[in-house]
């Protein structure tokens, strides 16, 4: 196994996700394996549960699909889930990750939506 | 699509003894063309009679012209052949759960999940019928007798844009309650897609409780060929809005705003 | 170690079939298989090598009935009689309420009797189980040979059943001595049941 | 209409949340002899019994090549397919070391079933009783019922 090259792939994942959590109200950015749920690579706030939301977001973006897929609307490349004291934003990236925010509720969505899309651009 | 349809239509002309007519039989379905669907099937059926796909696909359509009995009468002609046959136990469980019986419906439901365990609609369908019997309703349930039915009822959204093909009233069990949906090409899929939101409603709330977000308020989808913006008009009704692209995701949330509004008044009205 | 469900009143019990590589274990289950009737018993699972042999367990589950009030359930298990398998022979041990030792009554597989139960008493001991609390039955199997082939029950007796154990004489093939030794197993792993505080 | 049956009542609560959490079609929780305690999803209790013999053994022989790896055990483990997955873990509790075995589709992930887990362990040690003293069970004269109930078993 070559952990010299495991290490660079994770500084550059860890560059990317900083690209989003310095948008203003970020608390994490997560690479997300989102068939299986899981992390790939996070940058998170403490207190912030990676695992939790790299599961529940990965599973709201399948169910979002197949629910757009039902509308004949195609494949999302945006997604924004709102609440009151918090919001999710996720993009889907190449081979099936997911660049997933978890933020403050009032953050704003426009700058956090094109970090994310930057970010999976990159990784496409 | 149509492409699709005329290589089969010609496949079928080259050698009229060919399967290729079960899935043509099943793309004229979709596109609507009930009529033209029921002939290929029917042509197709004389010269291959023991096809089980082919008496399941024709029992579908008898449902879509109402003929209940015929299509009862083909799925369990398709059982009789082949026991673990997956639409003829989803079809007699539709049937059985249209009459009230909800013991037969079950039945057949899980005997379909038995045979497709990752079956969505077998799931959500069981999840509706086992939520009747939690209610201690074993009697006949309100269900519509064709597809759309129930969505051509525009009730709660009359004089709101798209009340009829692009915006949807769901219960949290994934019924519709108002409005209609048609995909990009025309089709209802209003049952469809009610169907998956009341999944997403449950993901939604499972999401914030568990990451501690308080309560969720809305859901917004940027897919290539539209966009979809959820809400609660109510604690337990989800409104969906589905619109083009050139409609940004902020004015499809003023739109819901008034919709829910007006969804409100609905049903306060519907309730005696 | 047996499951007890008071409010159910449920027990289920495992059993483990060891012995020497071919001694009969797994005929044992497949003749249980064949004579207990289906709403009785459940599937039959064979972790078996290509050439049938059995690589990682045999399981069978059957219902015994009644008894005392409890539905009774036993879980039969055979393990892989190879020397060279004595990983997984050990993993299937884990827990067993009882154990049938299936000998092969051919008299040039004596060495390999000896040896298996040797390596019985290791692998409970291992488990922290000492062979002398556990409830065991020897089963002498292949009895239907040519007599100048195998030994008779009292020279087994003599060479493995210096503890006065229930021995059976059995030929699996035909099941005669299969229904004896669950019986007799059953008995003694029940009997323990009956007793105060078994640890 | 549930498919939930438990044999030792403590476990029902925990399990009910997991499956509905984590979106589980089944999931069987055993001891490491693979003797079921509770299952959900199951529709014969047979099948129960061959899913945890062969559950119990898919943690045993991992355990055992931890061992020969000298690390130290592995805590879950998951298996991938096309429309189902299966997830295997172990953990101790008052009532010693437990397994659970759960099987999920497609509209869940091994990383639901895995956070939900954490859940699931935790609600089970803390409604887990203290093991009484094992006490007699059978009445002395079981064995005539015995008798019969072999008897019709064999047919004989």
């Amino acid at each position: 196994m070559d952990r010299g090259a495991d290490a660079v792939t994770g500084i550059r994942f860890r560059r990317l996700l900083d690209q989003v959590t310095r948008v203003r109200g970020v608390r994490g950015a997560l690479l997300v394996a989102g068939e299986d749920g899981l992390v790939v690579a996070e940058a998170v706030m403490e207190g912030v549960r990676a695992n939790a939301v790299a599961a529940l977001t990965g599973s709201l973006a399948r169910r979002m699909r197949r629910t757009a897929d039902a509308a004949g609307i195609g494949f999302p490349h945006f997604l924004h889930l709102q609440a009151t004291t918090g919001a999710i934003c996720a993009v889907p990236a190449a081979d099936g990750t997911l660049v997933v925010a978890i933020a403050d509720a009032e953050v704003n969505v426009g700058l956090l939506r094109l970090a994310l899309l930057k970010v999976a651009e990159v990784m496409a | 699509m149509s492409d699709d349809i005329r290589a089969m239509t010609s496949e079928l002309a080259r050698d009229p003894g060919s399967l290729v007519f079960i899935p043509l039989g099943e793309a004229l379905r979709a596109r609507g063309q009930i009529e033209a669907a029921r002939k290929v099937i029917r042509a197709g059926l004389e010269r291959n009679p023991d096809s089980t796909d082919a008496h399941d696909l024709h029992a579908r359509l008898l449902v879509d012209v109402g003929d209940l009995e015929g299509a009862e009468r083909e799925w369990s002609l398709v059982l009789s052949a082949d026991a673990r046959h997956l639409g003829a136990h989803k079809g007699l469980g539709f049937l059985c759960y249209r009459r009230g019986d909800v013991d037969g419906a079950l039945d057949h439901l899980e005997l379909a999940l038995s045979v497709d365990p990752a079956d969505p609609n077998v799931l959500q369908a069981l999840q509706t019928v086992r939520g009747v019997v939690a209610e201690g309703g074993r009697s006949a349930p309100a269900v519509p007798a064709r597809h759309g039915e129930m969505a051509a009822d525009t009730g709660p959204f009359s004089g709101v844009e798209g009340a009829d093909r692009a915006m949807l009233l769901v219960d949290p069990r994934g019924r519709v309650l108002g409005g209609g949906l048609r995909n990009p090409a025309g089709i209802e899929v209003a049952e469809t897609v009610a169907a998956q939101l009341a999944g997403v409603s449950q993901e939604a709330e499972r999401t914030v409780r568990v990451l501690e977000l308080g309560e969720w308020s809305s859901i917004v989808a940027e897919a290539a060929d539209g966009n979809m913006f959820l809400c609660q008009a109510l604690p337990d009704t989800i409104l969906l809005l589905v619109r083009d692209r050139s409609v940004p995701p902020a004015r499809m949330q003023v739109i819901a705003e008034k919709a829910a509004e007006q969804a409100r008044a609905w049903i306060a009205g519907q309730t005696p | 170690m047996s499951l007890v469900n008071f409010s159910a009143r449920e027990i289920t019990c495992k059993i483990v079939y060891y012995g020497p590589g071919r001694s009969g274990k797994t005929t044992n289950l497949h003749y249980i298989y064949g004579r207990v009737p289906a709403d009785r018993r459940g599937t039959m699972v064979s972790l078996a090598t290509q050439t049938d042999r059995t690589l990682f367990f045999d399981f069978l589950p059957i219902e015994l009935g009644t008894i005392s009030g409890f539905a009774t359930r036993f879980q039969l298990y055979s393990v892989p009689g190879q020397v060279y398998y004595n990983a997984t022979r050990k993993l299937v041990l884990q827990g067993a309420d009882g154990v049938v030792f299936v000998a092969d009554s051919q008299a040039r597989q004596l060495d390999e009797n000896i040896e298996s139960l040797q390596n019985l008493q290791a692998n409970l001991l291992e488990q922290g189980v000492d062979v002398r609390a556990v409830p065991l039955v020897l089963q002498y199997n292949k009895q239907d040979l040519p007599p100048e082939l195998i030994l008779q029950q009292n020279e087994l007796d003599d060479a493995l059943n210096f503890r006065g154990l229930p021995s059976v004489p059995a030929d699996a093939l035909s099941g005669r001595g299969v229904f004896e030794t669950l019986k007799a197993i059953s008995a003694l792993v029940l009997r323990r049941l009956s007793q105060e505080s078994p640890k | 209409m549930s498919t939930m049956r438990a044999v030792e009542g403590w476990t029902v609560k925990p399990l009910e949340r997991f499956v509905n959490e984590a979106g589980a079609r089944l999931t069987l929780l055993m001891t490491p002899a693979g003797q079921v305690l509770a299952q959900f999803g199951f529709t014969r209790a047979v099948d129960v019994m061959a899913a945890a013999a062969l559950g119990a053994a898919i943690v045993s022989s991992t355990a055992e090549i931890a061992r020969l790896l000298e690390e130290p055990q592995f805590s879950a483990l998951n298996h991938q397919g096309l429309r189902h997955g299966i997830f295997v873990a172990g953990f101790d509790s008052p009532r010693g070391r437990l397994l659970a075995l759960v099987v999920y589709g497609t509209n869940s992930s091994v990383g639901l079933v895995q956070l939900f887990f954490e859940d699931f362990v935790r609600d089970l040690i803390a409604a887990c009783p203290v093991p009484e003293e094992r006490r007699p069970v059978l009445a002395e004269d079981f064995e005539r019922e015995l008798n019969q109930s072999l008897a019709s078993l064999f047919r004989s």
